[in-house]
């Protein structure tokens, strides 16, 4: 799932500074999961608004679509998001997107910082764990993707850093993802995929090639 | 200030139909008084027991203190009347396999003597006791001190040879000292049987028996009189406080340091007593019973910061669980005193009654309420809720997954409704159901208090 | 100063509610408006709970719980606490004192615990209000 | 003279009888329980709360709850200010005279009697030389909890300052075979030690000794919680022989240091008589009254070491401490346990 985190308040605050009403608006997937821009949150940073505001005639509200990154989805908002002089939108980037794109003469405002592709490790922590690099090598990596879970990125073993079983990055709070991969692979009894030799990844299938997309004719319209 | 509070009024009755049959999980002294205790209250029982007999660690003791019978009269007594009593059923050789469902209705499979046993049971008591830990002898090689409880079997050979001789002059010798430090929950315990064991060999001819202990344990039915008399008939009890003592070997027995607080340093005396004595008693650690891990994953229950079942919580004292319709009675959950374990099983017979003892049993429902729309099946309210009365299950009208609040589990503590990321779940109060409305918000009674 | 501060009291029924009526029993001097609201478990007070009585007027919101290891559902005054914080933390955000909003745990029998950390409470505000 | 019929007759108001009550109550049947005082709770309401922040499991607050739950429960009536007076018939059809408000008689026939009348705080007067009544700094542990509970905290009697040296003195009452209370009273090292860390909580530097015998560490959590205790307080394996109050109100204890062989005097702010529990004043007149017999100690004496619920007398059953010392949750189950012994004996018949 895309895991967000809310923006500090100070920064949320300069952004709907100049605006006499906001409307608020809050996504039902991804971000409700992660606890960063569910109906909760946009229940709660409406009131804080409100309090941080308060006396300044400034109005807010809020409102939550089930997914914003979706046009049909936000669309039944219009009348109110028409009614308002900006949108904070609280899901994640692709969600405020979509409504930018859809109500071209509002400003919409991020709300959230949109983090990463991730799980949740307990409830209140979560790790990146896929990078979305565009050409998955789990199979061969005991399930572990080196991509998201080494620091560095690295495809052929660990650097020099892992100490240990820790990261040299943040000791304290990363595991070295070969480590990982390593003792997988060992419990697994497959150590032999570590014979071959990855060769420099091809990475315009991610991010660095671009905007990406998918597309799949048989399910177009 | 009118502050009237009603528990029950936020929240309408629906009878729920309950398994009254109760599964009691241990055939200890505690699972056998829980058996026949609900048969006097004519609930069906089935008692599960991992051995081929019944008695568990009380039942292999020699004596109880507190008590004329012995511990096999005693159980033999009450092991004869459940063998009359056509609604207790006992399976040996058993283990509980699976436990399914909801709280009222637990699905549990049962293996015993390879044959497997699936039913439904209303509640589930666990009494699976304790164990006895084979710590590391306190000296290296010969000889070795012994354990409180291979003392009592040597006791009990004794009295069955009538006591004569050599062997069993060389199995409880001449000069006897126990050893007793603090240790945690079992401290009590070990304290008093070593006071029991202590008199049980001194009232052996020209014996001399030494009780070294930290605290001599007297909070019990009949524990001082013990105390009073193992003293009176020549018991010499030494009580030291932050000092252990030394113990050695030495010359076919040890040699036993300790700082008695009543003896005076001096110019003749440093205060410290020696001892020598043929043979060393130490009571062995009590630890969890084995199973105890297993269970606690199996039955979804907390464990306490010893590891014995039972949250530390004064809420759940004596003997229930955080969740409802599974109860701990005896050693499992850190209570060893036989007597205070009977009486711990038959307030819980009457608790597991009350829950389940009618074929109906009233159930709030609707206190808290899941809308399966808003719900993003994200686990919070399913990891957060500390009574386990969350289940995600298939809802037909949306289609698809969605919390849901197993009401005969439920609380109403409002804590799920609190993490909710997707306000999805709300409390719903009684008269508001039937108008289909929810009264978030409203839910409160509010009132006005002026302060001081 | 000399007006009455406006403080919400959300009270754990188990703990907070009892030694709030034990506190009041027999008085009636006024110094401060205390609305007491009963809840079923301190756990389950929101943030958006804390906030719309913020909202509503209150000068200082109170949480009051049991202590800790007798919340009767094992570990809502924990859960509570953590959210406490945080919603200080982001009151602090906008400016305000954070400790217009705190936890404190009492059982069911300190009523006087509960009026001495009630005052506590509405002294500090007080003092935020003559730092003013 | 009114009558009313009640499957079940509760003697005390005390948690034991509120628990019993409740217990048969939710079974359903119809329960009565006498209290002689104006309110119920027993001496369990007059207990403070032991929380240092963290719960110390003293039960006070699950006291206060119990009577919450018996007072709205609909198979549950109480008399308050009643007393038994006579008792006739056997178990099925007991026929009880009741005396309210000190004249009007009432009577209730009911088939079983759960007698919950609890105890009474060892007199601390009849130990002279431990100061008590002489001395006003001299408090017994109850009057200690009284104190918390009504102000929160503690003043010394005399000059209501805040002591900073305090001795806690244990077994008051209890094995002592001299006065033939040779029992342990299992409640009071529990309290004394609970009562002492949570003053040493809200009191800064308070300083406190513990005068005792033997610590009694049974329980779940609570030989953690004394571990805790040695590192703030100071235990003293003594029982004082001799208090002396000098002008100031500071009192001066004796005691015999046996490390050192000596009696040494030590003053203290403030002294507390861990006092132990003793079967209530009329007990004996009760027992005569109801034919059930007394122990050696003179609580009432239950059937066996197996059955610590029942009497000699059937349909007439024990619960709490009037068959001996128990702490609240002791109560609470022993109570619930003799609960159980009335539905059998209900649902039997």
């Amino acid at each position: 799932m895309i895991v967000a985190e809310r923006k500090p308040i100070t920064e949320i605050r300069e952004m709907v500074e100049p605006h006499e009403s906001v409307l608020i608006v809050g996504c039902g997937a991804c971000v409700t999961v992660c606890m960063a821009g569910g109906e909760k949150e946009a229940e709660l940073l409406c009131s804080i608004l409100v309090l941080a505001f308060k006396d300044t005639g400034k109005q807010f509200t809020w409102d939550c679509v089930e997914r914003q990154c979706e046009p049909e989805f936000v669309e039944p908002l219009a009348d109110k998001i028409q009614a308002n002089d900006a949108v904070l939108s609280m899901a994640c980037g692709a969600g405020v997107q979509t409504v930018v794109a859809q109500f071209p003469s509002i400003p919409v405002y991020p709300a959230l910082n949109t983090q990463f592709v991730g799980r949740p490790l307990e409830q209140g922590l979560w790790a990146e764990t896929c990078a979305g690099c565009g050409n998955c090598i789990l199979h061969k990596t005991g399930g572990i993707c080196p991509i998201a879970r080494c620091s560095k990125s690295l495809l052929n073993g660990p650097c020099g850093g892992s100490v240990n079983g820790r990261c040299e990055v943040d000791p304290e709070n990363v595991e070295c993802g070969w480590q990982l991969i390593y003792d997988r692979l060992e419990q697994a009894g497959t150590l032999y995929l570590l014979d071959e030799i990855m060769p420099p990844k091809d990475w315009s299938t991610s991010a660095h090639g671009g905007v990406r997309r998918v597309i799949r004719e048989d399910v177009r319209l | 200030m009118g502050h009237a509070r009603n528990r029950e009024s936020d929240g309408t009755i629906k009878k729920t139909s309950m398994s009254r049959r109760v599964l009691v999980v241990g055939g200890g002294v505690a699972g056998i008084e829980m058996a026949l205790a609900l048969a006097e209250l004519r609930c069906d029982t089935t008692l599960v027991e991992q051995g081929t007999s019944l008695g568990g660690n009380a039942g292999a003791l020699c004596s109880l203190y507190g008590f004329e019978q012995t511990p096999e009269e005693l159980i033999g007594k009450k092991v004869a009347t459940m063998r009359t009593n056509p609604g207790i059923r006992v399976l040996f050789e058993a283990a509980v396999r699976d436990v399914k469902g909801d709280v009222g209705n637990l699905h549990v499979r049962i293996e015993a003597c390879g044959k497997v046993h699936e039913s439904d049971f209303g509640a589930i008591v666990v009494a699976t006791g304790f164990d006895l830990a084979t710590g590391s002898p306190v000296t290296s090689g010969e000889p070795t001190a012994i354990s409180c409880s291979e003392l009592e079997r040597r006791l009990a050979q004794l009295r069955a040879g009538n006591g004569r001789g050599r062997s069993n002059a060389l199995s409880v010798p001449r000069n006897v000292c126990f050893v007793v430090e603090d240790s945690g929950v079992d401290s009590a315990v070990h304290a008093a049987s070593a006071l029991k064991n202590a008199l049980a060999v001194q009232k052996l001819p020209k014996r001399n028996v030494f009780l070294c202990c930290q605290n001599v344990n007297v909070a019990g039915e009949g524990l001082e009189a013990l105390y009073r008399e193992a003293r009176a008939s020549g018991v010499v009890i030494f009580k030291f406080d932050g000092d252990k003592p030394q113990v050695a070997a030495a010359d076919r027995g040890f040699n036993v340091t300790v700082r008695d607080a009543s003896v005076a340093a001096n110019d003749r005396c440093n205060g410290l007593m020696d001892l020598h004595c043929d043979l060393l008693v130490l009571p062995e650690r009590i630890v969890p019973g084995p199973h105890t891990p297993y269970l606690q994953k199996l039955l979804r229950v907390d464990v306490d910061s010893s590891d014995y079942f039972q949250q530390n919580n004064v809420w759940l004292r004596p003997t229930a669980s955080n969740r409802k319709g599974i109860f701990f009675v005896g050693g499992c959950r850190g209570s060893f005193d036989v007597c205070d374990i009977l009486t711990e099983a038959r307030a819980t017979a009457l608790e597991v009654y009350t829950w389940i003892g009618r074929d109906e049993i009233p159930v709030s429902v609707g206190k808290v309420r899941v809308d399966p729309a808003k719900c993003a099946v994200c686990l919070t309210c399913l990891r957060s809720c500390p009574h386990d009365a969350v289940e995600i299950v298939f809802d037909g009208d949306i289609g698809g997954k969605t919390a849901h609040i197993v009401e005969s589990a439920c609380h109403a503590c409002g804590i799920c409704v609190a993490e909710c990321p997707a306000k999805a779940i709300q409390m719903v109060a009684a008269d508001d159901l039937q108008k289909g409305m929810a009264i978030k918000g409203e839910r409160r009674q509010v009132e006005q208090w002026v302060q001081n | 100063m000399g007006t009455e501060l406006k403080i919400v009291a959300f009270c754990c029924e188990h703990s907070g509610s009892l030694a709030a009526r034990m506190a009041c029993a027999g008085e009636s001097e006024t110094s401060a408006g205390t609305e007491i609201v009963s809840v079923p478990c301190s756990g389950s007070v929101q943030a958006a709970d804390i906030l719309k009585a913020f909202r509503s007027g209150a000068d200082g919101v109170v949480i009051v719980g049991c202590h800790d290891g007798s919340c009767k559902h094992l570990v809502g005054n924990r859960r509570v606490q953590r959210r406490v914080e945080h919603l200080a933390g982001t009151l602090k955000e906008i400016g305000w004192n954070p400790e217009r909003v705190a936890f404190f745990p009492v059982s069911a029998v300190e009523g006087q615990l509960f009026r001495d950390r009630l005052a506590e409470v509405v002294d500090r505000l007080r003092g935020l209000e003559a730092g003013r | 003279m009114g009558s009313t019929e009640s499957a079940a007759l509760v003697i005390g108001g005390g948690v034991a009888g509120i628990t019993a009550a409740l217990g048969i109550a939710e079974s359903g049947f119809a329960v009565s329980v006498l209290e002689r005082e104006e309110d119920i709770g027993g001496h369990g309401a007059r207990l403070c709360c032991k929380a240092t922040d963290v719960c110390r499991q003293c039960g006070a607050c699950i006291v206060a709850d119990k009577i919450e739950q018996v007072r709205a429960h609909p198979n549950v009536s109480i008399l308050t200010r009643a007393e038994l007076v006579n008792l006739s018939g056997a178990m099925g059809d007991f026929d009880a005279a009741i005396v309210r408000d000190k004249s009007e008689e009432l009577r209730i026939r009911t088939s079983a009697i759960v007698v919950a009348t609890g105890f009474a705080p060892f007199d601390a007067r009849q130990k002279p030389e431990l100061g008590y009544r002489t001395c006003a700094n001299v408090l017994t542990g109850l009057e200690l909890e009284e104190q918390i509970r009504r102000t929160g905290s503690i003043v010394r009697p005399s000059d209501g300052c805040r002591p900073a040296n305090i001795a806690f003195v244990q077994c008051v009452g209890s094995r002592d075979p001299h006065i033939g209370n040779d029992y342990c009273s299992r409640v009071c090292c529990k309290y004394a030690l609970r009562m002492a860390s949570m003053l040493q909580a809200r009191i800064p530097d308070l300083h406190v000794t513990v005068f005792y015998m033997d610590v009694q560490v049974g329980g779940k959590g609570f030989y953690d919680f004394y571990q805790s205790c040695r590192d703030t307080m100071r235990f003293v394996r003594a029982i004082p022989v001799g208090v002396v109050e000098d002008g100031s109100g500071s009192i001066e204890l004796q005691y015999e240091d046996t490390t050192r062989g000596q009696v040494v005097k030590e003053p203290f702010d403030m002294v507390v008589l861990s006092v132990g529990m003793v079967p209530a004043a009329d007990a004996g007149t009760l027992a005569a009254m109801l034919g059930i017999g007394t122990n050696g100690s003179r609580f009432f004496a239950s059937r066996d070491g197996t059955e610590a619920n029942l009497t000699n007398v059937d349909g007439i059953v024990l619960a709490g401490a009037c068959q001996g010392p128990k702490d609240i949750e002791g109560s609470i189950a022993h109570a619930q346990a003799a609960a159980l012994r009335v539905v059998a004996q209900l649902g039997v018949s």
